[in-house]
């Protein structure tokens, strides 16, 4: 009688609901894949399969699309939901799935500045310095940012979510998520796949905006050579860099801090071990847990809304857009240059960011024009100039919108 | 579909207040990228300066040989001697390294990979890019 | 007199519960190890010696056992947990101890699909592509997780502990910590050191059980070469199995995901740096940290109850059923089977996983019998459907038993 | 102790219900794993249809010549020449590699090791594996 | 009317106190650096620029004082705290500051042990082994510690803080750190500032009182050479060690532990990956966010306080004292040594850690007056020593002072 | 002024009991240290006789050649003679290492290291340590 008690007693407090008539195949099979499989999963699993095939075959940004089409694919193999906690939102009974906690990297804002400190410690700025007015390009590339900005109200987004969906237009996926994670964490999914899908299609999507706007001879034009940069300069750069910059716009101190950061390890010197750490394995781990933890967060029945849609929409121009506006600024500041001082109005594209593709792309540009011409190492100007210049478009906007 | 969609969220145009607000936004947006970069980039020649100011102290008495003059042999020729000279201060140093390289040929964790070569021991891998 | 209040004030207000009469070199004592060792520790602390010792002279999993080992003795050196928080549970004060803090990457689960992303970067799927059939080997094996599991039942524990328990038979560490950690946290210190113990013990536990199922002629055979793997089959692999066990096995998706992703690394060809860092210094990092926690775990007052003979003494069982029931199933598909397709049915005993102690293990028995026959290559592919079998059952039992 | 232990766990057996769905467990677990990789076996031979489906294209035209055939000589052959060729093409980089690996000899990190060095100068390190 | 509704209730919903009015560049300056900056700031930066400095040229213990350089700068940097979360103490809505979740590190304890299993994976303790009595010397510079405390007393800190404080004369920062995040987490920033910054004065501050206190036959004595240490003893001690300094210091545990760790890691010979990326990737990391932390927590309106200033002060005169300390009792045990077992005094001098700058201090120190005389590797007994006895006294204050 | 503060914080001295659970925790800290320490450095020899416990085995038969009886020559000749030997057993793997390490020249994460490459392509970096 005792032992019979005992035993019933674990079976209900042990055992939670589980009883003879629930373990059976057939119930083990409608909670499997077989039984959870929506549409919406199937075509989210699609997505992520061509961004693998993208970025295996066409090598656009492997390493950001890698991660996140195997992520989308994780996050969209279908379960139940109230069995298991599996999703970058789950959470059952107390126990939070890993993707969840993979993705608070994400969500917290955590995740990006350290991006940044890699990216600080891999960035060479010599091309920068020794021609700086080729950081109004980066300037002038912004310009997407705000116009999608504008674009989005438009679309019935408020300011919060317009500012975080502008900041696509900064060719910057650590940016986005960034801001995004702060003004509109709802939307940070689409917001940081559009980012670096488009980032990843910058080969595509810049070259005929580029022919467009440019007359053969402006991109057969050949820019003066670029000066030798010597050591000091190179360690003062970040400090001075990280004053001008975080003064101006505080709310970019976080993404500046940590880029500046990781340059100046990397360039002083005497700090060797650590810019390779810092843009070795602390970046690649990041880079993993990111790109994958923005896939898991594309879990079908989250994702695909009109919301969505239109952020894709919205980001393809604002990349159109960032191109012309680095590009015609170019044109702009020729009217005041003289001789061989003229640019050569394609390396304003790079001004986007989105480093180093768009740099690629004005070489490759331009090579097809004049095979002798190496535009490589002028576009790498406007294009560190141009992460710079999201990042301050970003602290303006973490400024002065409440959120 | 999709362009219905667009159309409608257009025409249910935010109220001008908002309009306002964001053209104020994208303006101070814009006026502080360019302000930031044009601040930077004209300090960058003073950056340049200062650096140059030191740098002027220690190539004041003879001129600086351009590194342009070295021909690809003298190169080579040059950064052979330097690795040697400190290869022999880090002589004893490297001689673990290479020692150590080798150590454990066959850890468990490398076993996979040994296993796939000696799989592969024939072929090689064929790389489309 | 102002004076005097501010400083008693001070004293009783700053300094706690401290006075002069407690500070004092026997109090002192007392509070050290002199005063707090109990016979438990010493057990423990033995326990932790020996395994630093079978991994230094015996090279019994090393990665592993070290970390462990430490970790146990770490764990178990005597303190008053009343003073500082120390030990893998305290918290004291709202201040948690570094153990506790460390130990979270365990409790939580977070650890096992890291370790099991590094797993993924490092494992060649090869074997198994050349030889699919032999995948069967290592489901056979999985015999030994459900037999545990009934036997769990039958001494007494819960349906949870007997799930996490069972797993122990997976003979996976990171499988068993991630179910257990879900199932039946109170038991994960027993179930995590169990299965390291007996993953270390895998050249002592196996070869007699394989010697006695096997006839001579049998241990002799040698099996065909296996064939050459494509590049694009090892890109596609991962892919597709994922697909088909999440889809099949839901609850598997954490820990299959991050298997197959790390491998996606790893074969893709262009993220070399991510799959470098992800079996590298990422995973370098989780082990240190995962084993030296697991040891922490082992704390007497906790650890050493009859339920942790239980079991170890389970765990034992469910290794050599695994072994035997791979080389049973060999030699079964052996009645199907003809000429040189037949299986030399050592191969069989791969199919618990341990990778790739286990198919070391196999190589090591074969050339006693024949010096020139090599069965590491065949041995390599139920090894590491093993892990998948394991995770695939883990997955199913997480997904049935409601905890 | 122990076999006591254990018999008087076992004597205390769980009622039939708790076994019933013990032996349901791990029959569905048990068919579920060789379901799963039963489907995953006979999937294989598809993904090498489909990877030679992509190959065949490219070699359709003359016999792919087996690595299998190359001598001992000719792959290292091989291997020098790609490795020359390559060599000249990242010459400057490796060159900074070189350079740079041994720039500070006397980094503050590195003292430990240096100075264990030192002692152990005339000393090789026995190892009993 | 129902747009116009929709639309008022998104403009206050959604944007919260956002109106035109606000919008618009004078309160966009106003929230900027412009009318942000404080003369505390200032004093702050030039103190960051003056460490990185100091790091660069005079190769001052640049691993550490570049990151806190930098962030002594980046925790400076003028913003509104009321806008967004920058600072590391800033949560606003509910959103943590990236600067505040890097802290996390810090002020839970959990970077310092990390920073001591790397330390532990790259140190050699032949040195120690090989003269054991020169342990004795790293015990002796410890009085900085307990002077230093006595100290803080009178200037009327309480208990807690003057522990803190006293750790400072360890010369150990994570030491300092760890004792700091327990006992007295508002002058953490102080402490750790105060603790690097004279690490890295070592080769100023040690020198003057080497000299001051031996006579220039002392400085010019040889000692014997080091004997050879064989693998097996180097395995055996960390763990020997580890419970010798456990058992008599419980408090040291954490701290130690992973020291010893770290070490047995590098010298069992058998987990050679684990122990590379412990003092390699993962203690970059670690120094990294570290020191980076460290530097943030410096922000003006907290950091400059007359607390500070006397913790600076009290810092200088615990080096100081450290060092006779261990000059002193080395010409105390020459009393009782005989022909060429005497002891070179200036050898005491490194028994206050800071490794290795003070043993090189020694070896530098020695050649002035004998060109011969190389006392490095006999510095690096007392150097490491000192490490473990600052570990023991933090262990002692930690079990003995409530906290 | 900070002379001022110093004074008068010590002035305003805490109570006699508070210096004296200072004193006492100094005495019991320092107490402990050299307590710890000297166990420690008395236990050490111990650990040198448990280690020539297991070494005597070994080198019972024969006398062990002391390593500080080589030439640098002999040393030289050795290393390369265990590397040899060493890389014959690697040299496939080794291959592969070689192979992949100029895998891919053009990874877009490379670009920025490259193209400072091609600037600074006839110029050596000046270290002024
Ligand atoms: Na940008
Ligand atoms: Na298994
Ligand atoms: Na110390």
């Amino acid at each position: 009688m005792i032992l019979a008690t005992r035993l019933l007693t674990a079976l209900t407090a042990n055992t939670g609901e589980l009883n003879l008539s629930n373990v059976n195949f057939a119930s083990y099979l409608g909670d499997s894949g077989f039984g959870q499989i929506e549409i919406g999963n199937v075509i989210m699993i699609i997505m992520g399969i061509v961004m693998i095939y993208l970025a295996i075959k066409k090598d656009y940004e492997p390493l950001l699309l890698i991660p996140i089409g195997f992520g989308i694919i994780a996050g969209n193999m279908p379960y139940n939901p109230d069995l298991i906690p599996i999703g970058y939102l789950d959470v059952l009974g107390g126990q939070q799935s890993v993707f969840k906690m993979f993705y608070f990297g994400v969500s917290s804002g955590l995740f990006p500045p350290l991006i940044f400190l890699g990216i600080g410690a891999m960035t060479d700025f010599s091309a920068l310095l020794s021609n700086p007015k080729l950081l109004l390009l980066g300037a002038a590339a912004q310009i997407g940012i705000f116009i999608t900005l504008l674009g989005s109200l438009f679309l019935g987004f408020n300011i919060q979510e317009a500012a975080a969906i502008g900041i696509i237009g900064g060719a910057d996926g650590p940016t986005a998520i960034f801001v995004a994670s702060q003004m509109a964490p709802h939307l940070l999914g689409a917001i940081a796949i559009a980012a670096y899908s488009y980032m990843g299609l910058v080969p595509v999507i810049q070259p005929p905006i580029m022919r467009l706007l440019t007359t053969d001879e402006e991109r057969r034009r050949k820019m003066k050579p670029t000066r030798h940069v010597s050591q000091t300069e190179k360690i003062l750069f970040p400090i001075i860099a990280f004053f001008i910059t975080a003064f101006i716009a505080p709310g970019a101190i976080t993404l500046l801090g940590m880029l500046f950061f990781g340059n100046l390890l990397k360039e002083s010197g005497v700090t060797r071990r650590l810019a390779d750490s810092a843009q070795g394995s602390l970046n690649n781990i990041v880079v993993i847990l990111l790109g994958f933890s923005v896939g898991t967060s594309t879990q079908a029945r989250y994702f695909l809304t009109t919301d969505s849609i239109k952020i894709f929409v919205l980001g393809a121009l604002s990349f159109a857009i960032a191109t012309a506006g680095g590009v015609l600024f170019a044109k702009f500041m020729n009217l005041f240059l003289k001789g061989d001082n003229k640019l050569n109005p394609l390396v304003g594209a790079a001004g986007v960011s989105a480093v180093p593709d768009s740099a690629r792309v004005v070489e490759v540009e331009g090579r097809k024009y004049d095979k002798s011409n190496h535009l490589l190492m002028h576009a790498m100007a406007p294009n560190v100039a141009g992460v710079i210049g999201s990042a301050i478009a970003a602290g303006v906007l973490l400024s002065m919108v409440p959120h | 579909m999709l362009a219905a969609t667009l159309l409608q969220a257009v025409m249910s145009a935010p109220d001008q207040q908002l309009i306002d607000i964001g053209l104020r936004l994208a303006l101070i947006g814009m006026g502080t990228v360019f302000i930031g970069l044009l601040i930077l980039s004209v300090s960058l020649p003073l950056v340049k300066k200062i650096a140059e100011g030191k740098k002027a102290r220690l190539v004041a008495a003879g001129s600086e040989v351009t590194p342009a003059e070295l021909t690809k042999h003298e190169v080579a020729a040059i950064t052979t001697a330097i690795h040697a000279h400190l290869l022999r201060i880090n002589k004893l140093e490297d001689m673990k390294l290479t020692w150590e390289m080798y150590e454990k040929p066959y850890s468990p964790w490398r076993m996979a990979g040994r296993s796939k070569m000696l799989i592969d021991r024939t072929s090689f891998r064929q790389r489309s890019r």
